[in-house]
């Protein structure tokens, strides 16, 4: 075992930027003044979200030193990938987000298609922005559910995000065959074709969604209880948050203007008329506040890919099912997934599986940061903010 | 004085010698209550029924509870490893056992004190109230000053001594 | 003022309260062993193996090729090939798998091994109370258990199997024609052979003739 | 007829005594009384945590629970059988004591929980000459018992070795030493106006009727705030969402009974269910006219009818409530207790004793009314401002 | 023994137990327990003359019991805030280690 | 955004000490990539996060690869001379490759939204030579993906704050994402053993296990 602490390399670097420096009071002998209580939330604890752990400790009810520890979901997913074939990996990718499986898929395939030149047709196309954005509807409703629930709402919202999740969960059902693990998107396109009776039933839950938002905001947004616990709550300045590599709502939250549907245009987002809802200070309510409006967005764009999806082929004519070998090289794709960048990373030697496959979890690299954010906080907040972070220990753990 | 008081007294000065005696303070704070709550048994017994609850709600509810924080506060929850006791704890029992000794030979040699018992007097909320508004008001009102000054002055005290890490709670 | 949001959320759960009484649609709970929802047409739970007739041993459309097993994410597919051979639904000399295994405990139903079989003999069954107190050999599929009948995929997927019904039909059209092909020309080369033979007056006893079994049709 | 059934306990319970011996009588009688609440108040606790469970759940839009009904029938009784399962199952269920545990202390502290609690019912007035112990001071009474179940919250805290359980404690008790000040505050106006700490007596000033409405407290100015104070007050005081931080499950695990298991458990369980009963029939005494009818015409039902419906229909708002709402910090928990609430309830007594003092006519009402209105708005202000809380504009980037 | 002498008799016991401790334990705590126990003492003795006393109406004993009561929670409240205070500043609640006044 | 040509040649000219090179990329994206070498790694990337032109800002992606010691076959066509005529000859030419691992660093701006610009460091060997410079100082986004890297592949990065296993536990010996690494020999039941696993099945569990049984 080596050991693991490294040297300073000696030359004056620059700081990494913390955005919270709260350090315990320390008293001559560097003991910290008051009562420290060693916890460790996790990782059988009720609200961290799966397998995760956190040592904390306290002072009093106040955070002084907060260290996430995880890897217990960890099965070396990408050393799997290493060993299987491209296609195999597929549903493997599922397994990652299991709340956004479709928007996996879409990275996977995304960056396979670079890797190997791959074209996706016009209908694929669209039904993959409508899974995409249904996907991120779902992820947004549940996560508020369970971010309020973290709250100790005991579970109302989340039981009402479900139901609406249900109905979204019934359409991938229906055209996947599954509703989590839809391994639905393939290299060059999509695997099953959809309906019209699917196209039509989409249309209205997409069209009673905005009513069901409606009630949704009326019961929390301006909930006292719910400003009291998250405004100006675990704030994040635009330069601390890109430089640690935050991206997705919590990156918007915290005022960056940087959505990859608008600047990457990956698929047809260029095609599509919708805006990027941005917070001001990156504290818990605007992270809230970010989620419920990108939903708006997110039904903006629905709308109008159901009114234009064209028909014809969903699969590109040069793409192979069995005996998929890319050319050697290597690529990196990246979509924005509802929990923020996605990205993988593929190394090929011209074999049956990848050289090197790589996962840029989002909902790991969010999770750099979590110790900043906790410092000086209650344990209460610690919670919310680890909600509000929108892991899936699937994802972080790989 | 009936058998039922003289069990209360008894299980009063055990909980008493419990609370003075045991390593493990919180043991102690416990012992503590059951002897508060005994005295306040001890006050309903002797009819003042007003004493009774107050001591209850005083005793039990405020300074059981204040102790007891004091004792998680202070990290003395925990049995200490060194003797409970002071240097000079021979000399304390001695002093003690004289005072008892001549506090017990005042109560049982003294004749001042009535042979048969007197008729209960009636000590009701509205003759308590009555009698702290108008005859004792002035008392009143000094007690009342005085807990204001140690509430300002406990809660002065024990104040940390840097307020900004007291203000946590807002950035 | 202090509360008055806390009021307007207490109407909202106030509403879904009374709504729940009242509209069905807010419940979306389903009371599971008495009500069922009805199967959506793409469901998939684990893999069955469809056989044509009604003898699940003849009738098997699995000709062990094994590319499901190789192609399988987590492996749970285990073959074993016959030694002998037995025809196939197009009437061709196939081999057969003698075991077939899938550990449902293993499985994660992605359907992939449906996708790669160029034979459609894998299929996605939509039974998912599966649910036993044996966890080694209760969740051990079997060929036995596999083996479900062509009118039995029909039934739980009908636009699927019609579809692939669609496709065995062309290829077993695809398959007598080359055979009547095969055969006319074996009845050629045999009048050939039989006239070389008379031509050069050949000594008695010659070989019999016998043509090669045609290849499998890869697709 | 109405009348002996409105007695109909009492005669009961005379008729039971008569039996027996002049002297043994008080005591018998003490005894039927003892039993009698041992039996009434934990079967309505069990028929609340059902009554919980479905209310709950169809707020979440859920059925709950509605299999069990009377068991080996096919009878399900709408699912209130459930009480039945449950209570068998938490009373055979494994006792487990931690082994670092003070076994003595976590064995003493339920029954230090449930002893002062079941006190507490000894001076309430079920019904008309319902009182079991009529003290002249019997508010003092309550107050002071009901002080003593701070003591067992701490030794089952403590006594457990564990940190949430210590954590849970904690908060326990500073929660519900600072919201006791305002409970007590708020019944201080109600023994301002009624002139006595005798339950049965503050009732009787309630049972008058003008125009057929009954002379409630809390139809007035100051018996309305002082309501809904005791009410907030006592929803803390009984653990109760928005205010149940000591057990806050996302947060602390189960606070001071994590480790705490069958019997001790249901012990626990029951002491807290008990509590709150006995807090909202406090309350109901106090401001809600007890036993009484709130119309004239109403007068006819029996008395303790009355008083189980009023005290269901409060249950019923902290169910609702505990399904509505996130729970708040602890600091802001405070924050509230001694910012807001405390400086109400002084200015409710201010204004008791002006309404006491005011002719009787429509000016006190105006003069009270807005007095308290204004202190209720002007703290509230205070109070989101101190926070800087309030509704946000957020931007969109193209 | 006279009802008065019993009560009295118990009085004294519980105030040798309280002074006991008080003069013989290490820890603040329990040294202000032991002074709440003597205090506890004195308050039966207030209430034991006041009911066997020569004028019970008078309710003086009674009334002397509830303001030593408020000046006991004054002082518990003040010296454990002492304590406190103490602790945190010296690290330690023992008193034989607390002997100079200075900080 | 400039091209990596010229990236490189500002880079050079900024850092003459850095030796800098562009890998080539053959598949259809065709995105190259820079390799810097371990000594001037942070004096580069600090370069490309600060210059204001690229303002790389945003650290997305950090890989570790592993490239074990290859022998690379080649087939080179030699004139030799064989019985006097001068023939080309085919000559199988062996050379080692030697192993080492990767870390690929992808840089993008968000502020001007642009990259990605791909940065590679190589340590010299895979044994014990393994040190590069963290990049954790300049991106803080690093972080966690460096640790990964450590614990994976077992890169160990100068600089870094706080570089312990994160997926894996502490414990844990070896780098399991290392082409190289051997799965330790346990075995879990399986009901349908066949090929490798059956052969770890027959090793762990020679005869049927034990049960004892007290009396």
């Amino acid at each position: 075992m080596l050991s693991g602490r490294a040297e300073s390399g000696g030359e004056a670097v620059i700081a990494a930027q913390k955005p919270f420096e709260v350090t315990p009071k320390l008293d001559e002998s560097g003991t910290p003044i008051g009562e420290l209580l060693e916890i460790s939330m996790g990782p059988h604890h009720p609200s961290t979200h799966g397998v995760f752990r956190m040592d904390v400790t306290l002072d009093g009810e106040t955070v002084v030193k907060l260290k996430p520890v995880f890897g217990y979901l960890h099965r070396n997913h990408e050393k799997i990938g290493e060993n299987i074939s491209y296609l195999a990996t597929m549903p493997y990718t599922d397994r990652l987000d299991y709340f956004c499986s479709m928007t996996n898929n879409w990275a996977y395939a995304l960056t396979i298609e670079k890797l190997a030149g791959l074209a996706v047709p016009e209908r694929a196309e669209y039904i993959r922005v409508i899974m995409a954005e249904l996907t991120r509807l779902q992820n947004h409703t549940s996560l508020i559910g369970f971010f309020v629930q973290d709250m100790g709402a005991l579970g109302t919202p989340m039981m009402y995000a479900f139901r609406e999740r249900e109905k979204i969960l019934d359409l991938f059902e229906e055209v996947s065959g599954a509703r989590m693990m839809c391994n639905y998107m393939r290299f060059g396109g999509v695997r099953v074709d959809v309906s019209d009776a699917w196209l039509a039933q989409t249309k209205k839950i997409v069209g009673d969604y905005g009513k069901f938002l409606d009630e949704f905001e009326v019961f929390l947004n301006e909930n006292e209880i719910l400003l009291a616990r998250t405004q100006g709550v675990a704030p994040i300045s635009k330069e601390q948050a890109i430089n640690a590599s935050i991206t997705g709502p919590l990156l918007r939250a915290a005022g960056v203007n940087y959505d990859l549907r608008k600047v990457d245009k990956y698929g047809i987002y260029s095609r599509f008329e919708f805006k990027v809802p941005l917070g001001e200070t990156g504290d818990l309510y605007d992270r809230y506040m970010v989620r419920v409006l990108e939903m708006r967005e997110s039904i903006k764009i629905l709308n109008q890919a159901l009114a234009g999806i064209p028909a014809g082929p969903i699969m590109d004519a040069k793409a192979k099912l069995r005996g998929f070998r890319p050319k050697a090289g290597e690529v990196y794709g990246r979509i924005e997934s509802p929990k923020g960048e996605l990205g993988f990373y593929v190394i090929s030697d011209g074999g049956p599986s990848p050289y090197r496959y790589r996962i840029r979890p989002p909902s790991y690299i969010n999770l750099t940061t979590l110790e900043d954010m906790c410092l000086g906080r209650k344990v209460a907040d610690v919670i919310v903010i680890l909600g509000s972070v929108d892991i899936v220990l699937g994802e972080v753990d790989r | 004085m009936s058998p039922f008081f003289i069990i209360t007294a008894v299980v009063t000065l055990f909980g008493a010698v419990l609370a003075m005696s045991l390593r493990n303070l919180v043991h102690c704070a416990l012992a503590m209550a059951i002897a508060f709550a005994g005295v306040a048994a001890l006050f309903l017994q002797l009819g003042a029924e007003f004493v009774g609850f107050a001591q209850i709600l005083i005793y039990i509810g405020a300074i059981a509870i204040l102790i007891v924080f004091a004792i998680l506060l202070t990290r003395s929850g925990e049995s200490p490893d060194k003797s409970v006791l002071t240097s000079g704890w021979w000399a304390g029992i001695a002093v003690t056992a004289m005072v008892f000794t001549i506090l017990g030979w005042a109560v049982l040699s003294s004749s001042a004190v009535p042979k048969e018992l007197p008729a209960a007097p009636a000590a009701t909320v509205k003759n308590v109230g009555d009698l702290l508004m108008t005859k004792f008001v002035l008392p009143l009102e000094i007690v009342a000053l005085v807990l204001t000054a140690a509430m300002i002055g406990a809660v002065l005290i024990a104040l940390k001594e840097d307020n900004k890490d007291n203000a946590g709670g807002q950035p | 003022m202090l509360g008055e949001q806390i009021i307007k959320g207490m109407a909202v759960t106030a509403k879904n309260f009374f709504g729940s009484y009242v509209s069905k649609d807010r419940l979306t709970t389903v009371q599971y062993p008495e009500e069922r929802l009805t199967p959506k047409e793409n469901t998939r739970q684990f893999p069955f193996l469809v056989f044509d007739g009604d003898d699940a041993e003849k009738g098997l459309r699995c000709v062990a090729c094994q590319i499901c097993e190789k192609e399988c994410p987590p492996q749970c597919i285990y073959i074993v090939k016959s030694k002998d051979k037995k025809p196939d639904y197009k009437g061709q000399m196939q081999v057969y798998p003698v075991t077939f295994d899938i550990d449902i405990s293993v499985c994660m139903s992605c359907s992939i091994c449906v996708e790669v079989c160029p034979f459609e003999s894998i299929k996605m069954n939509n039974e998912f109370e599966l649910s036993t107190d044996d966890r080694f050999k209760g969740l051990l599929l079997t060929k036995k258990e596999l083996a479900k009948p062509n009118s039995y995929y029909q039934q739980i997927h009908p636009q699927d199997a019609k579809d692939s019904d669609a496709v065995i039909a062309a290829e077993k059209v695809k398959a007598e024609a080359k055979a009547k092909a095969a055969a006319e020309a074996k009845a050629k080369a045999d009048a050939e052979a039989k006239a070389k033979a008379a031509a050069a007056a050949a000594p008695v006893g010659t070989p019999p003739a016998n043509p090669p079994t045609p290849p499998p049709a890869a697709k | 007829m109405a009348d002996k059934i409105d007695q109909i306990f009492v005669t009961v319970l005379h008729f039971l005594v008569s039996y027996l011996p002049e002297a043994w009588r008080p005591l018998a009688s003490s005894l039927i009384c003892i039993a009698f609440i041992l039996m009434v108040f934990p079967l309505i606790f069990s028929l609340t945590t059902i009554f919980e469970r479905k209310g709950i759940g169809r707020i979440q839009n859920r059925y709950g629970p509605n299999r069990v009904g009377i068991p080996f029938t096919k009878i399900r009784l709408a699912g209130f059988g459930q009480f039945l399962p449950d209570g068998v199952k938490m009373l055979t269920k494994e006792d487990v004591v931690p082994r670092a545990a003070d076994q003595v202390v976590h064995f003493l502290a339920p029954i230090v929980l449930l002893i002062p609690v079941l006190l507490t019912y000894a001076v309430l007035p079920f019904g008309r000459n319902m009182a079991i112990a009529d003290y002249d001071a019997g508010l003092l009474f309550f107050l002071a018992v009901g002080g003593a179940v701070e003591i067992s919250v701490f030794m089952a805290g403590w006594s457990s070795r564990n940190k949430y359980s210590l954590l849970g404690a904690m908060r326990a008790i500073a929660q519900m030493v600072s919201y006791e000040i305002p409970l007590i505050l708020s019944g201080v106006t109600v023994v301002m106006i009624a002139g006595t700490l005798n339950l049965s007596q503050i009732v009787e000033h309630q049972n008058q009727y003008t125009f057929g409405i009954a002379h409630w407290f809390v139809f007035t100015p100051w018996g309305l705030v002082g309501f809904i104070l005791f009410f907030i007050a006592s929803l803390a005081e009984s653990n109760r969402s928005p205010f149940d931080l000591p057990e806050a499950e996302s947060e602390i695990i189960a606070g001071y009974f994590t480790e705490y298991s069958g019997f001790k458990f249901a012990l626990f369980f029951l002491g807290e269910y008990l509590g709150m009963f006995s807090i909202i029939g406090l309350g109901i005494t106090l401001f809600l006219g007890g036993w009484t009818s709130p119309v004239s015409f109403l007068t006819w039902i029996p008395s303790w009818i009355w008083f189980l419906t009023k005290m269901m229909a409060i249950v019923f708002v902290f169910i609702w409530i505990r399904a509505t709402l996130p729970r708040l910090r602890m600091d802001q928990l405070m924050g509230f207790a001694w910012k807001f609430m405390l400086p109400l309830a002084l200015i409710n007594i201010l204004v008791a004793g002006l309404w006491h003092f005011m002719s009787h006519d429509w000016q006190r009402w105006l003069v009270c009314s807005a007095i308290i209105f204004g202190a209720y708005v002007v703290l509230g202000r205070g109070l989101m401002a101190n926070q800087k809380l309030g509704k946000r504009i957020y931007r969109y980037a193209e | 023994m006279t009802p008065l002498q019993t009560c009295l008799l118990i009085s004294a016991l519980l105030f040798s137990v309280g002074f006991a401790g008080a003069v013989t334990r290490r820890h603040a705590i329990l040294v202000l327990i032991g002074i709440e126990l003597m205090l506890n003492a004195a308050n039966l003795n207030l209430i034991a003359f006041w009911r066997f006393g020569a004028h019970p109406e008078s309710l003086n004993g009674f009334i002397f019991a509830l303001f030593s009561m408020a000046l006991a929670a004054a002082e518990a409240a003040v010296g454990l805030a002492l304590v406190i205070a103490i602790y945190r500043h010296k690290k330690t609640s023992n008193l034989d280690e607390m002997k100079e006044l200075k900080g | 955004m400039e091209t990596l040509e010229q990236i490189k040649s500002r880079l050079e000219a900024a850092l003459p000490s850095a030796k800098i090179e562009i890998l080539a990329n053959e598949c259809a994206a065709g995105e190259r990539s820079l390799l810097v070498d371990a000594a001037s790694g942070f004096a580069v990337a600090k370069f490309l996060r600060d210059d204001a032109q690229l303002m790389l800002d945003y650290c997305s992606n950090v890989t570790g690869v592993d490239w074990p010691d290859k022998e690379l076959t080649e087939k080179i066509k030699v004139k030799q001379v064989v019985d006097g005529v001068e023939k080309e000859v085919e000559e199988v030419k062996k050379t080692l490759r030697p192993g080492c691992l990767e870390v690929v660093f992808h840089l993008y701006s968000m502020t001007l939204k642009h990259g990605p610009v791909v940065l590679r460091m190589r340590t010299e060997n895979r044994a014990d030579k393994t040190h590069l410079p963290s990049l954790t100082p300049l991106w803080r986004g690093a972080e966690f993906q460096e640790r990964e890297i450590y614990d994976l592949y077992g890169v160990i990065f100068d600089g870094h704050p706080d570089l312990r296993r994160i997926l894996m536990w502490d414990g844990f010996e070896g780098y399991p994402m290392r082409k190289d690494y051997v799965a330790p020999d346990d075995y879990e039941y399986e009901p349908t053993p066949h090929d490798e696993v059956l052969e770890a099945a027959k090793k762990c569990y020679p005869a049927e296990p034990k049960v004892e049984v007290k009396p």
